[in-house]
């Protein structure tokens, strides 16, 4: 089993690095400039300049390589020197701007300046993968939004799980009973009624008529007591909501189709007839076994919490990892388009894995070597 | 009709005097879409304590609905008992009617009082739970055990039932275990709570005759050991006479007849009990017979039963011809093993006249059989067929040469594509190879379907509307399309009922008595080998441990194995049981080899003319 | 079954007993396999309401527009934010007339019209894209099942497929591909093409995956083998053997991918990224609406609907097809 | 008194992603940090220059600028610290015209520097800018939201290529403004606090502000106006109609503010013609029908502008005529405008002998249909415009084709892109634009001939219509060398009036600016020649 997880682990670097590159060139061949949302106001000569510091003139492949080096190489490094406080991700570097005696003054007291074949060089961190609208990392950016969208994806995928899953077995286990048919019945809409759909409609409904929750989404909300966690569950309940359906109708379908697989399965006539009781027959033997293929199609799910939101996100203003998505695509943002397409890619190679895995953890009859 | 419980169960009869359940005129119905089918019609029979009542009848006749019924358990197969009685003899409490008992009073008995043995062991554990908790689950219930308690029962249980290393089984998981095994803890299982009555529901039909002869010894020693009734449900009526007191014999959801075991088999009174009789292919009955010849089928005047002679003209000739299967491991997933699925396997076929290949499950029997139509490439070896060098042949060559040889396949289920028309599937060979036109090719069909008897309405038919014995005629008459010299038949019979299998292997035999085919005939079923072939190979491990005429390596079985096997198969004649101690096996070990394993030669001995033994190590 | 008169016959000795163990052929006249699924089949009823409706939908956004004959983008400025003719049951001073039956937009397009052309917009690159990911997924799941050599490979696409993002992807299209096709199929063609080559192409992964799942487990059958030993050739195995016993699985993915195919175009153009402002489609529509939801809810509520039944109905009919197609459920 | 009233809450449909206006130069991003760093001097809401940092304005009356009018002496206000304590002075003021004019700092505002020499120090409190050439508007440098002040002790290692390092520079700079920065999550929300050391002790009112980013116009203005979720929503481009339902929520008003921001249609001066190949389509003139005045005219006389002004803008829009619609004093009157005359139309295109010739319903000119296409960006309103216009262009026998590009390809440069509107691949096409300041010399001089895009300048340049006229390009250096105010605006509505009648496009609406704030929020003045933020300090809560 871990040869097998270190193998496919190793072998979807390859993988990923093609994906990464498809990604880079199509997002090099859409149109598109990062200056759109400079006002015309500013004349083309000073957008080629911010073009040009923001590193645009360069070949394609040169840029690649520099994502690839930041990404890889030097984020690492910052995510180290973060956590130890050590300085991996700092170099020497002759100054790429003069700097004044000030602060010349106070690098030497910090030991930051030295001399090189009487060339002055400074101590300073390495070119971290830069957003181009907001010239701050990138990564420090998606880790910011990540909080906003486990919370609210997060909590929708658990709310669904802990509702699909009862339904789905109870369905099937009375299949073609009136629950049965009202649970399908429920599940479908759920299914067909799009987000962008049942997202205003609650707004207009639950917001502005009723004035029960809020319409925006409130992402600075610390929750440090009963008010506040009261806020955060009623900015939650909409957006949550309409996740929630969503995610309910798909699992407990699923969960209902793989019950209804083993329900007719030999081993629980084996459990009846040694006398157990129903419960435990369904809810130890049938929905263990069930439950194989329905956790990997939660795990396959998990990737989508970071990215498969973004209609919701934006409908409630929940500013997590979908809108970043689009905004940054709307602005031209490749780095950090790039760079969120890209953790959506390894998300759902490494969910792959895992749901696999999950598949030889689960069943003890699928080893993998 | 029937006589009552006069003088019943020669052995143990001292306490035989309630019977422990009483089955009255049970009628059992299902609702389906196309109305009420009737599972069982009428039953009544008993059974009585420390007595084993044998059920039999064909695929189909409510041998399994009885018994579910008497377990309850077939209101949850859509099932409904529509009628009749089920009279159980509790162990306090005195009789009980089963068929009115409320669930939770059977929820009871089930596990405690009545144990269940179901027919294929694979399906019927849970695979994600260990043996031992599936083991414990029923202690715990109904014998409020603690864990530790039912744990050391279990243990105890697995010792009962002769599971080597039975600590060791009860932290593993039901696929690690063979299938020998499983029908084990499966048998363990039922026994758990010592209950008075035991089901059986066709015990050892999914499994080897080797394991089949183990389990049925078991089987018989615990009831002797326990007193426990036993109800056998088998459609083999060569373990019918293995194992039974008192059989009962089912056609159709009725009860036909019934009667002690020496009384069927000497005397059976009901037609269908004759020609079930008739149908079952006995070892020994071809002793002192040289050549192969059809079986006599009750009722049948028109058949042709002379003995099948065959030529003497070579149609196949193997040398040394080995098949290995790469078993992928490590990291960079390069081949680290090997099965060596056959291994160094020579023969030689004459025109007319079958080759058995016999064995027990996993000895290559099939591997060999594909290798032959290079269907799985062979390592190395010669394939002659008729002057034609397979191994040599391109795959545009080998097309063609398949053209000479044709495969029939165990499963009839499996083998035809559900999808498409019977004429069509029949038809496709010669589509394929572009014989005749159209309506030439419709005639053709036509005069296969009349070959293997088949009414010609059936043409237009899809698979799933046929029964076993008609699917698998529909093989043979496609794998006759192309008018082969080779038909490789694997296990082609032996899913089908006794009685449909008498008749395939009389038409198969006719076929090659007409149309002077050779077969290679796969099977583990000795009594069918015995009938149906002129040369005889035993496999093991990959190897011909013994090959000869078969009437040579029948009488005077040479390789210890050859013997082994021999006396494993029940034998249809309830004078000629089996002692326990007779029965000796060894597991058979991994055919898997690291990579570099070199396996030696095969060396034979040659006993008397054509009949070779091998002398080199088999690993028996 | 057990209750034809022959059977007595069988049970009274005779010497015809061989006869009882011939076993016993179909009794009923053959039957088609459509017509046993289409049986199981209506016996679902909210897959018969699926149907249905889609075809309703089907033959209203067909027809329609030759019935009723209005320019879906005829301004009418003078007639703008009329309402539907019903709203005048409960609002007798509401601005409705009977030319204008479910009411006109802010510029007051007819909103019938636009209903009909947007759902023919709608449903068109549904079907379009539904049918193009089908092949594109059940090719991909054939050959990877099949061939043993490309499933890796074929898989890795498929990782590299689903981790496309489909917006961009649709703006590099929209750049590289709209000229020529503008030139070759007029503005709207192009871009209808462009959706629905987009659409599928970041859609097909789970056919193929359960595609492949069950070639894999079907080249298992000895039916196959059986084939192959008759000398039928890979392409004909394929498309003889292994094809129609993926079908069912295809039929369901194609309802499936149906109704994700018209989620994604409204959802496409409710981000804006659609088809030309005048080519109205269910989802633009919607978009369009939602700011004017509260005053004139029906703007919002007709696409919306529309385009909630229509995917619940073809959800529905994906169901029951499952259903039907199962030989288990058919109780065979 | 500071602080009294509590927390103000803003929403701004298009959030900041930096609060640096040099190195962003988005309006969002300029108008979130207008309220942490200031300019010396900025526009108050009719358009008059005020000092802010500065003791005064400095004009050639008052000596501040010098009479060859190439320089200018700004005196600071005394007193001024930073929010961390330290002293505002002159150096920080020339240290951001160092930042801004590094050559390799890609700074946005540079535009604001173009002809600055020099910038001295004489004295902490003195900043003297020194022209190349006599510039008669010299409020360029130090002026405006767009060209605050940075602190120099702040961004002393950010200057050049280390400009986007400096994040936390970037995301929280230290400003003189009534507020100073919490926290900057960048594209979401900005928490802050009042400036403890604002130069106003009893500004101020709020002692703390949420200001969120992100979603879309309707939903800010139904947080404003609807649910009152936020006091003061921003920019909303709504149609009236929406306005006027949002309104009714009752728990906000919306204001509109007009600027110099005119809707226009751009007419193509060259030929685009697919056929042409890339590197001479919109580059050969003339066009081969849309150069005849009787054309163009007929076009605008053919468009209903009241009505689009009703349809498209309300209160927020205004018919006009002149391509610079405000200040006043700059704008060319024209009354015509605001009365469509079809059949005028047709009969100025009848009398030019443009006529349908073969009977399809479009004119020809030289055998050459009327057929045009017609692009813009993607956005609701525009789209409704494209339609109507559509619509009327059809009815004097033109052939119209729609075609709208996502403005984020139609506003980017890029030079390989098809679809911007730079490269004008389209017979006429719609979009807004405006000009900083109150001065329009630099937005007049996009009628310059020498301005238009070409391959030769990589399709750079802001003379998108490629208009091209001898008689404008003097005049307008006549513009650039008078300092005489009247005389200025003389020429400017000259120059207006020449690009409306010898076709340079075809003026629609003048656009101005609607926000909506709460009823609950006082102070609000809404400023459309700067910042809209301009006056937090002065913003108070409104008590029952
Ligand atoms: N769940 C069910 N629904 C409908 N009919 C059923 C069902 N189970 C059994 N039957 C019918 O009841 C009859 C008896 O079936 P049963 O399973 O008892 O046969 P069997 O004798 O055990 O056969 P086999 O040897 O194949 O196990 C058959 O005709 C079968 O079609
Ligand atoms: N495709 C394969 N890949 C790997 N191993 C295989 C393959 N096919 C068969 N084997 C192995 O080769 C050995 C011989 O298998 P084979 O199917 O020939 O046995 P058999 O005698 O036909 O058994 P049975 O009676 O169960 O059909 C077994 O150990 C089996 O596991
Ligand atoms: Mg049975
Ligand atoms: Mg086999
Ligand atoms: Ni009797």
């Amino acid at each position: 089993m871990l040869t097998y997880a270190t193998r496919r682990l190793i072998l979807s670097i390859p993988t990923l690095i093609f994906i990464s590159f498809i990604i880079f060139m199509l997002l090099q061949l859409a149109p598109g400039d990062p200056m759109a949302q400079v006002p015309l106001t500013v004349p083309d000569e000073v957008k080629q300049k911010m073009r040009e510091a923001l590193g645009l003139g360069e070949p394609p492949l040169v840029q690649y390589w520099k994502w690839l080096v930041q990404v890889f190489w030097i984020e690492p490094k910052v995510f180290i020197d973060w956590l130890f406080g050590t300085q991996l991700a700092w170099h020497w570097e002759a100054p790429t701007f003069t700097p004044t005696d000030s602060l010349l003054a106070s690098m030497q007291e910090a030991g930051r300046v030295r001399e090189v074949n009487g060339e002055m060089q400074l101590w300073v961190p390495e070119q971290r993968n830069i957003s181009w609208q907001t010239r701050s990392p990138v990564m420090d950016i998606i880790i910011q939004r990540i909080p906003q969208t486990l919370k609210v994806v997060g909590v929708a995928y658990i709310v669904a799980i802990l509702i699909a899953l009862p339904v789905g077995i109870y369905s099937a286990y009375r299949q073609y009973s009136v629950f049965d048919q009202a649970g399908t019945f429920v599940t479908m809409i759920g299914f067909s009624i799009p987000p962008f759909f049942t997202g205003p409609l609650l707004i207009v409904i639950f917001s502005v008529q009723l004035g029960w929750f809020p319409s925006i989404y409130d992402t600075t909300l610390v929750v440090d007591d009963w008010a506040s966690f009261k806020l955060q569950l009623q900015q939650m309940i909409m957006p949550v909501m309409v996740l929630a359906l969503q995610i309910t109708a798909q699992l407990s379908r699923y969960m209902r189709a793989s019950m209804l697989d083993n329900l007719g399965q030999d081993y629980v006539r084996t459990a009846r007839a040694k006398g157990l009781s129903e419960a435990i027959v369904v809810n130890v033997h049938v929905v263990r076994n069930s439950m194989i293929p329905v956790i990997t199609v939660i795990a396959l799910g998990i990737p989508s919490i970071f990215g498969g939101a973004i209609i919701t996100e934006n409908v409630f203003k929940v500013n997590g990892i979908g809108q970043l998505l689009i905004t940054a695509l709307f602005a031209n943002d490749l780095p950090m388009v790039m760079t969120l397409t890209f953790i959506f890619a390894v998300l759902i190679v490494l969910f792959n894995l895992i749901a696999d895995i999950l598949y030889g953890v689960l069943d003890p009859r699928i080893r993998y070597d | 009709m029937l006589d009552d419980t006069t003088d019943t169960a020669a052995t143990g009869a001292a306490e035989a005097q309630v019977p422990i359940a009483r089955i009255d005129k049970l009628r059992v119905e299902f609702q389906t879409k196309d109305g009420t089918v009737v599972g069982v019609e009428d039953i009544s029979f008993e059974i009585n304590p420390g007595e084993t009542v044998c059920v039999v009848g064909e695929s189909g006749s409510g041998k399994s609905v009885s018994s579910l019924s008497l377990m309850r358990l077939i209101e949850y197969g859509g099932g409904d008992i529509a009628g009749g009685k089920m009279l159980f003899d509790r162990r306090e409490g005195g009789v009980m009617d089963l068929a009115t008992a409320d669930q939770s009073v059977m929820r009871h008995i089930r596990g405690n009082e009545i144990g269940m043995i179901f027919q294929e062991p694979m399906t019927a554990l849970n695979p994600v739970f260990t043996v031992g908790r599936q083991l414990t689950e029923g202690l715990r219930v109904h014998r409020g055990m603690s864990k530790a308690q039912a744990e050391a029962r279990a243990l105890e249980l697995l010792r009962e039932v002769r599971i080597p290393e039975p600590e060791r089984r009860l932290k593993q998981y039901p696929h690690e275990l063979s299938g020998g095994m499983r029908q084990r803890v499966v048998i363990a299982m039922a026994l758990a709570c010592k209950p008075r009555l035991l089901i059986a529901d066709e015990p050892t039909t999914a499994l080897d005759v080797t394991i089949q002869a183990e389990i049925l010894a078991l089987m018989d020693r615990l009831k002797r050991e326990t007193g426990t009734a036993v109800m056998f449900i088998t459609h083999d009526m060569a373990v019918v006479a293995q194992m039974a007191d008192r059989v009962v014999v089912m056609f159709r959801g009725k009860k036909v007849e019934e009667g002690t075991v020496e009384e069927i088999f000497e005397n059976p009174k009901h037609a269908y009990t004759k020609a079930l009789l008739a149908a079952v292919p006995k070892l020994g009955e071809m002793t002192g017979k040289d050549l192969p010849e059809p079986m006599r089928l009750v009722g049948r005047t028109d058949q042709n039963l002379d003995p099948i002679k065959g030529s003497d003209e070579v149609l196949l000739r193997v040398e040394n011809l080995v098949t290995r299967f790469p078993v992928k491991g490590g990291f960079f997933r390069r081949t680290v093993a090997n099965v060596h699925a056959t291994e160094d396997v020579s023969f030689t076929l004459n025109k007319g006249r079958t080759l058995s290949l016999v064995g027990e499950s996993g000895c290559g029997k099939s591997t060999a059989g594909r290798s032959l139509l290079r269907l799985v490439e062979p390592l190395s070896g010669k394939i002659d067929l008729d002057g034609t060098d397979i191994m040599a042949l391109s795959q545009s060559g080998l097309r063609d040469a398949r053209r000479e040889m044709q495969m029939i396949f165990q499963d009839p289920f499996a083998s035809l594509n559900p999808q498409l028309q019977l004429a069509d599937q029949v038809a496709e060979p010669l589509v394929n190879y572009g014989i005749g036109s159209g309506s030439e090719i419709q005639d053709k069909v036509a005069n296969l379907f009349d070959r293997v008897e088949l009414p010609r309405s059936f043409m237009r038919r899809y698979p799933h509307e046929l029964s076993g014995g008609q699917r698998q005629r529909i093989a043979i008459a496609r794998a006759l399309a192309l008018n082969p010299k080779l038909i490789v038949a694997d296990e082609a019979v032996s899913a089908l009922d006794v009685s449909v299998q008498a008749q395939v292997v009389n038409l198969m035999m006719e076929l090659q008595a007409e149309l002077g085919l050779g077969y290679v005939f796969i099977s583990h079923d000795m009594a069918v080998v015995e009938r149906v072939s002129h040369t005889v190979g035993v496999m093991y491990l990959g190897r011909i441990v013994e090959l000869g005429p078969r009437r040579a390596v029948f009488e005077d079985p040479q390789h210890p194995y050859t013997k082994a096997l021999m006396k494993a198969v029940p034998i249809a004649d309830p004078r000629r049981r089996k002692a326990e101690k007779d029965l000796n096996f060894k597991p058979i070990p991994s055919p898997i080899h690291p990579v570099g394993y070199e396996a030696g030669p095969s060396v034979y001995e040659e006993v008397s003319p054509g009949h070779l033994v091998l002398t080199s190590d088999s690993g028996y | 079954m057990t209750d034809s008169p022959q059977d007595d016959v069988i049970l009274a000795e005779g010497p015809a007993a061989i006869e009882a163990l011939k076993d016993t052929g179909p009794t009923k006249p053959p039957r088609s396999r459509g017509k046993d699924v289409w049986d199981q089949f209506r016996k679902h009823k909210g897959a018969m309401f699926g149907l249905g409706f889609l075809v309703f939908i089907t033959l209203a956004v067909l027809v329609g527009p030759y019935i009723y004959t209005v320019d879906p983008q005829k301004l009418d400025i003078r007639n703008k934010d009329m309402r539907p003719i019903y709203t005048a049951i409960w609002d007798s001073g509401a601005k409705v007339s009977w030319a204008k039956p479910l009411g006109s937009d802010q510029l007051g397009r007819d909103n019938l019209a636009q209903m009909l052309s947007g759902g023919r917009a709608s449903m068109a690159v549904g079907w379009a894209a539904m049918i193009l990911s089908l092949v594109i997924g059940t090719a991909i799941g054939v050959i990877a099942g099949y061939f043993k050599k490309l499933d890796g490979p074929l898989m890795r696409l498929t990782d590299l497929f689903l981790s496309l993002p489909i917006l961009p992807l649709l703006l590099v299209a929209v750049t590289l591909f709209r000229q020529p096709l503008r030139a070759n199929f007029g503005p709207e063609g192009g871009m209808f093409i462009l959706i629905v080559t987009v659409i599928a192409v970041t859609s097909w992964m789970p056919t193929a995956r359960i595609v492949r799942g069950d070639i894999l487990a079907i080249k298992e059958r000895e039916f196959v083998l059986a084939a192959r030993s008759i000398g039928t050739s890979p392409f004909k195995l394929i498309r003889r053997h292994l094809l129609p016993n993926v079908l069912s699985p295809i039929m369901v993915s194609a309802a499936l991918g149906l109704a994700t195919a018209i989620i994604t175009e409204s959802a496409l153009s409710f981000l804006g990224v659609g088809f030309p402002s005048d080519f109205p489609t269910w989802g633009k529509m919607l978009a369009d609406a939602v700011q004017r939801m509260e005053r004139f809810p029906e703007r919002v509520m007709l696409p919306g609907v529309a385009i909630s039944l229509t995917v619940l109905s073809v959800n529905y009919l994906g169901d029951g097809l499952r259903d039907a197609l199962d030989p288990r459920m058919r109780g065979r | 008194e500071r602080g009294a009233d509590g927390e103000v809450r803003i929403i701004y449909w298009q959030a900041p992603s930096i609060l640096n206006p040099f190195l962003s130069g988005g309006t969002k991003d300029v108008e979130a940090s207008s309220m942490i760093i200031e300019p010396l001097a900025r526009y108050d809401e009719t358009g008059t220059l005020v000092p802010w940092l500065a003791t005064e304005i400095p004009t050639v009356e008052n000596g501040g600028v010098s009479e060859d009018l190439t320089q200018i002496t700004w005196k600071i206000k005394p007193d001024i610290v930073w929010s961390d304590g330290t002293p505002f002075t002159s150096a920080d003021v020339k240290f951001t015209y160092e930042y801004c004019t590094h050559p390799e700092g890609g700074c946005a505002q540079l535009t604001k520097f173009e002809g600055v020499s020099s910038v001295e120090t004489p004295d902490d409190l003195t900043v003297v800018v020194t022209f190349g050439e006599a510039t008669p508007v010299p409020y360029g440098p130090f002026v405006g939201g767009e060209s605050p002040i940075l602190q120099k002790a702040q961004f002393e290692n950010c200057v050049g290529a280390a400009a986007s390092t400096c994040t936390e520079q970037n995301f929280n700079p230290i400003g003189t403004g009534a507020f100073v920065v919490d926290e900057f999550k960048p594209n979401d929300v900005i928490t802050l606090s009042a400036n403890p050391n604002y130069r106003d002790p009893a500004k101020p009112a709020f002692a703390t502000m949420t200001f969120k980013g992100g979603g879309d116009a309707a939903a800010a203005g139904t947080a404003v106006m609807e649910t009152g979720e936020f006091d003061y929503a921003w920019n909303l481009q709504l149609a009236p109609d929406v306005i006027a339902e949002m309104e009714e929520g009752g728990k906000g008003v919306a204001v509109a503010g007009f600027g110099p921001l005119l809707e226009r249609v751009m007419i193509n001066n060259t030929n685009p013609d697919p056929a042409l190949g890339p590197d001479e389509r919109s580059v050969i003139r003339p066009h081969p029908f849309l150069g005849d005045p009787a054309v163009y005219k007929a076009m605008s006389m053919a468009i209903d502008r009241p009505l689009l002004v009703e349809v498209g803008y309300g209160q927020a829009g205004k018919v006009t005529c002149s391509w610079v619609p405000a200040p006043e004093a700059f704008a060319y009157q024209n009354e015509d405008c605001g009365t469509q005359d079809i059949e005028g139309a047709k009969a100025l295109l009848d009398e030019a002998g443009i006529v349908d010739t073969d009977g399809d319903g479009v004119r020809e000119k030289d055998g050459v249909p009327l057929s045009i296409l017609y692009q813009t960006s993607t956005n609701a309103v525009r789209q409704d415009f494209q339609a109507l216009i559509k619509e009327w262009w059809e009815q004097i026998g033109m052939e119209v084709e729609l075609r709208n590009v996502d403005s984020s390809v139609f506003f980017g440069g890029d030079a390989g892109s098809p679809d911007t509107f730079q490269k004008f691949y389209a017979d006429v096409e719609m979009y807004a634009n405006t000009f900083n300041g109150t001065d329009p010399q630099a937005y007049l001089g996009n009628g310059l001939c020498d301005k238009a895009p070409r391959p030769e300048t990589q399709w750079q340049g802001e003379n998108i219509s490629r208009f091209c006229n001898e008689e404008y390009d003097t005049l307008w250096t006549e513009l650039t060398q008078t300092a005489d105010m009247a005389k200025r605006q003389e020429i400017g509505r000259q120059l207006s009036q020449m690009a409306y009648e010898k076709g340079s496009m075809i003026p629609l609406v003048h656009r101005g600016r609607l926000s909506a704030h709460s009823n609950s929020l006082g102070g609000v003045k809404l400023n459309v020649w700067d910042s809209e933020l301009w006056n937090v300090a002065d913003w108070y809560r409104i008590k029952e």
